[in-house]
């Protein structure tokens, strides 16, 4: 039992799998550099020394490049762990991401595999609109790549394990606050998502959601940091307003655990689903409209969505705070339908 | 583009042969599909190959069924110079579940991963980075493979290229990228849409070595593309091969070239690969008249074959669909 | 009065808007070459003839490039009508569609304004899952886009034109089966969506649904293509079963018009909202998941969707046409929950 | 890099001047900025621009107002020196209302048009294709303004790179690539991701001049900035423009550039381009050493004045979130 930041543990489950299977490899930008960064937040800090500069290896600022040439080894057996320093930057590699990563295997129909796993920050962090976004939605929107959101360490080090180990394109997305980076790479407002990793190995299946607080009367939908408002919001809904959240975290997107929040909207009712993205496409609606449809008859109330307002990421901290959706807005919204 | 005259002399007749009977077969296999496509027995679309079969022929030729080929739209001479299988081209192009994608993938993807290539990329330029990532692979695994990535002229303009050259030049990718410069891409004329003469001049961009060859000569694709596969093999990197050459057809489908200067098409028609090669094979003594026609008629039975293959295989069900997708 | 097909109703908007707008062009691959096809799907045919090589302007195969150059222009005061061959080709300028176009004003606090035009081909056509896809959701999801579908010659022309006189960058989302393109360009499957255009100059506000067939027991949402199938589907769901089906073409997605929806839907207490692209995370969850919140107790029975199934589009004639939905799916889902 | 040694003496005192001043000012307005930032006045992060001061002030003393720069997440130095107000760009590093973008943009995005400044774009490579799109206005108006795309070496990587300068050269458009080389890209050598010696050197891909100058002496950037706005003033196409300089400070926030060779920095560190400004201004006869400080006491008032602005100044109300979005 050790506790680690996600950035930390990030870093054990890729050594571990680096140990493991020699054909797992990173690359990306700084990543591997000598006296470096360890990528943009530290994840792969240190991995050099042990692994060398071929299996940790820094790329030209060129992510068209480096995510087509994961894709490209992954296709010959390799099993790449490719990321980009902020999620932004991958829609300057999206033909390769949409187009080619997502498609490959069917097109040459089922006789390629590509087990990549492409790893992008999310999140706001007082960087402007673009360094900001939280672009799960639009990749939850192709098919063919899973995705995961680990709200916390212990779920991130079994989640990227189970991601080197599928034979399919899988997107990590972390959130800059949550990565626990100290020094001079820690993101202001960052909150702590350290676990306790136990020393045994372990993986964490997809498509498995946590309830991370049980309720009653709401059931509260959240990934990533989002996670963190909404357990405060359900404790001072029930510490002040008597009401009983129950609090969700999918963990996988793709696929998605149906069957827990299903369980869950049946027992409370009712449901909030909270991201960071902006609202209108994000995946909330995709969750939203499958409720509303699915368990029709079990809703009490509509399905409610806390999401960032339709307009780019502003920069200045006060209208950031306004941006980002936050207990306040949450409470609000169960308070608005209970 | 000096000509080598000692080539045919060096070559192994076999391996000539070998070169000729794959030109005559890309050269047959599209005409018949052209045919097909006009008699509406093929869906979608086509894009021809006519015109530059010494580029597929004779970068093939130097190439292990280990290396791995990246195609375009233009699949059909890379696939077959590949050697994926005439009658899996066939089918796939009739959208059939014996087709090498099963139907799924179609024109602009054809391939076999078996025979070496993966299913052609049809976004233009999209097929490079991973290309890159093949040849990373194979220098992980210090294997002495190697990696071709096929293209247009007009694929050197787009941001992969750039990002993709200079990617396998610092790490010294066993890469070949073969640009077929038909002087077009669809219907925008190179020089319209590029001020460096050649597409290799660019290689000095990446500090790699930049060739530009006779695409319309055999021999010299060959010679040019051994040179670079040796290279690539003995860990001395990439280079960017330039073959200038000439489709014979349009771009696509119905396309008819009205925007080709008449002046140039009639040059360039006037140097017909398969003319040429026969030529040389022919004075050079490697092959006989006789020989010649066996092999047209052996290529014919195969593509008749393959037709028929293709014609007689059942389309994918429906719930194929569902299938091929998800990796478990 | 003449008859158009959107092909042509599209070049005769965009000749008007260049004869009235000097500052109005267009930028495009393979758009103006002189004997050449006028873009993929003749649109701009011959307009080179009129207005000259630098206003009808032929670019590299260089998406990033051309749609920045064109974002650039706009900034600048210039009013450019951008395309791409295929929407897939989106991807490949991504980074300028999505990180840079929508934000630019936003960024400046409101100094700068990006009238820009971007048109893109969708829809499925034999021809693989490269060349496929209804990519409108990913830009859905992105503030800053205005979004046009036009589904018939009338509407092309008439939004078309609103669209290069928004100071907003703005998508027309085009069906390849629609423009009628004859010829060497026809696509095969094409339907006739021509239209009688009037010769007086109009234009058509953004924001304003039209509905294409009045009924009182559901209401069916479609765009593009889907609106001939809807129709059909309705049709016939009059005259073999007797039910009567209000068919909905919000002609633009952003802004939506909610209110003719909402009339719509409170009459009729049922929706069945039908895209060609994918479902998951598909634009009709955001419809979906509004109605089903905003006016939930009007609603008689859940909202259902019909979309392309979660794949790449295959390639097999009898595979995309089972992609690919069509008036017996329609009919199906609205026989379902009737 | 032959020194012109006559670029003083043929240089207005005045222009010399001015440039020496907006060096003075962005060195001072940087020191600052990092010292706010280290006492946590400052939200987010900073990409200081010590050492590259020559660069953005030799290039913008050959602008008119007219004139449009794109510049990069590295901004305050461009901003300066195309004369954003210093109190506008201030107030936005603190996020302020009255900043140059009304706290929207933030420190990777300062600029403001009315000064000839589009909001820097933080993605790297991401400004060039606007840059060309803003040359081709101005060449479609047939306006004989420029646009200057300022990136370093780590964008000559990216895809848009390639795209932006085929196109400018290709159209002839007015834009000079100004690459700042300063030898890393976040913490990686330029040598371990480009083969080639120069950024320069890849000019010749498009077809157009590539020129290295010493970025860290003000008057050969002058110089050869003022030859590539010249040519393409008069319809002579775009230049790319590479000077090699140097950070003085980390990449960005708390980055002390532990993965630099500390040879190359002492070197590098003792090539200061103010110092060398001054010398030369000094020994030339051009400025006295009074003038020198009153100029640096003129700009420390102003950088106060600006702080004092900033901070005096209101944050964005809440609702100003949904404003400054649709244009209507
Ligand atoms: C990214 C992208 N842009 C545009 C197209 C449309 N397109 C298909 S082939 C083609 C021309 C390609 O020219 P070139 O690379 O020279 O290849 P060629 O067709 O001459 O073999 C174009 C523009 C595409 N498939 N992908
Ligand atoms: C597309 C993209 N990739 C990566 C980054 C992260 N990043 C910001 S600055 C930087 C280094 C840029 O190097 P260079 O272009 O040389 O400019 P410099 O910082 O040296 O001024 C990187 C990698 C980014 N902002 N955008
Ligand atoms: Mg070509
Ligand atoms: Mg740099």
């Amino acid at each position: 039992m050790e506790r680690l930041t996600i950035a930390q543990a990030l870093r054990e489950g890729i050594r571990e799998e680096m140990r493991r299977d020699e054909r797992v490899f990173c690359i990306g930008e700084d990543i591997g550099v000598t006296k470096g960064f360890g990528g943009a937040f530290t994840v792969t800090l240190g991995l050099s020394d042990e692994f060398g500069h071929e299996r940790i290896l820094d790329t030209p600022i060129s992510e068209t490049g480096l995510v087509g040439a994961a894709i490209g080894a992954a296709m010959m057996g390799l099993r790449p762990i490719a990321d980009v320093q902020y999620s932004d930057f991958l829609f300057c590699a999206m033909d390769q991401v949409i187009n080619q990563a997502p498609k490959m295997r069917y097109m040459s129909g089922g006789k390629i595999t590509v087990p990549m796993v492409l790893r992008a920050p999310v999140g706001a962090t007082q960087r402007g609109a673009q360094h900001a976004q939280s672009v799960e939605s639009y990749f939850f929107h192709c098919p063919g790549w899973k995705i995961a959101c680990p709200s916390n360490a212990y779920d991130a080090k079994g989640l990227l394990k189970t991601a080197v180990r599928d034979d399919n394109p899988v997107f990590i997305f972390e959130h800059k606050k949550l990565y626990g980076a100290k020094g001079i790479r820690k993101v202001s407002g960052s909150i702590d998502a350290s676990s306790d990793i136990p020393a045994e190995e372990y993986l964490i299946p997809f498509g498995q959601a946590k309830i991370l607080r049980e309720g009653k009367d709401v059931t509260i939908l959240a990934t990533l940091r989002m996670v963190y408002e909404s357990l405060r919001a359900a404790e001072e809904l029930a510490s002040k307003k008597g009401i009983s959240a129950e609090v969700i975290d999918p963990r996988t997107l793709i696929p998605f655990d149906y069957d827990t929040l299903y369980l869950s909207v049946k027992k409370t009712g009712r449901l909030v689903i909270v991201h960071e993205d902006t609202m209108t496409g994000g995946w909330g609606a995709e969750i939203a409209a499958r409720v509303s449809a699915d368990i029709f008859d079990c809703l009490d109330a509509p399905v409610t969505r806390v999401c960032a307002p339709d307009t780019p990421a502003p920069f200045s901290t006060p209208l950031e705070e306004f941006f980002v959706p936050d207990k306040e807005k949450i409470k609000e919204a169960v308070l608005k339908k209970a | 583009m000096p000509e080598n005259k000692n080539i045919i002399d060096t070559l192994p007749g076999d391996a000539a042969k070998a070169m000729y009977r794959a030109m005559v077969t890309i050269r047959q296999f599209e005409d018949t599909v052209y045919y097909m496509f006009l008699e509406g027995k093929l869906p979608g679309t086509v894009h021809l190959y006519q015109g530059q079969e010494a580029v597929a022929a004779g970068v093939c030729a130097n190439l292990r069924k280990e290396d791995v080929i990246f195609s375009t739209h233009r699949a059909d001479g890379h696939a077959i110079a590949k050697g994926v299988s005439l009658n899996a081209c066939m089918a796939e192009l009739f959208g059939r579940v014996t087709g090498c994608c099963k139907g799924k993938g179609g024109a602009m993807h054809l391939g076999d991963i078996d025979a070496g290539m993966p299913p052609a990329v049809a976004i233009v330029g999209g097929g490079l980075p991973m290309a890159a990532g093949c040849g990373l692979a194979f220098k992980y695994r210090k294997q002495d493979n190697v990696s071709i990535a096929f293209f247009g002229d007009g694929a050197a303009n787009e941001g992969a290229f750039h990002e993709t050259l200079n990617m396998a030049a610092v790490w010294k990718l066993p890469v070949i990228f073969v640009c077929e410069n038909n002087l077009y891409g669809a219907s925008t004329h190179v020089s319209k849409v590029m001020k460096v003469e050649n597409v290799a001049d660019r290689a000095s961009a990446y500090g790699i070595p930049g060739v530009t060859v006779d695409g319309n000569n055999v021999f010299e694709v060959y010679r040019a593309a051994g040179e670079a596969v040796q290279r690539a093999r003995m860990g001395g990197g990439p280079t960017l091969l330039e073959c200038k050459t000439y489709r014979r057809g349009g771009h696509s489908r119905g396309d008819s070239n009205l925007y080709r200067d008449k002046k140039e098409e009639a040059e360039w028609l006037a140097k017909d690969p398969l003319v040429l090669v026969r030529e040389k094979l022919v004075t050079g003594g490697i092959i006989t008249e006789e020989e010649i026609k066996n092999i047209e008629e052996q290529v014919k039975a195969e593509i008749e074959k393959a037709v028929k293959f293709a014609e007689e295989s059942p389309f994918p069900a429906k719930e194929e669909i569902f299938k091929d997708f998800w990796a478990d």
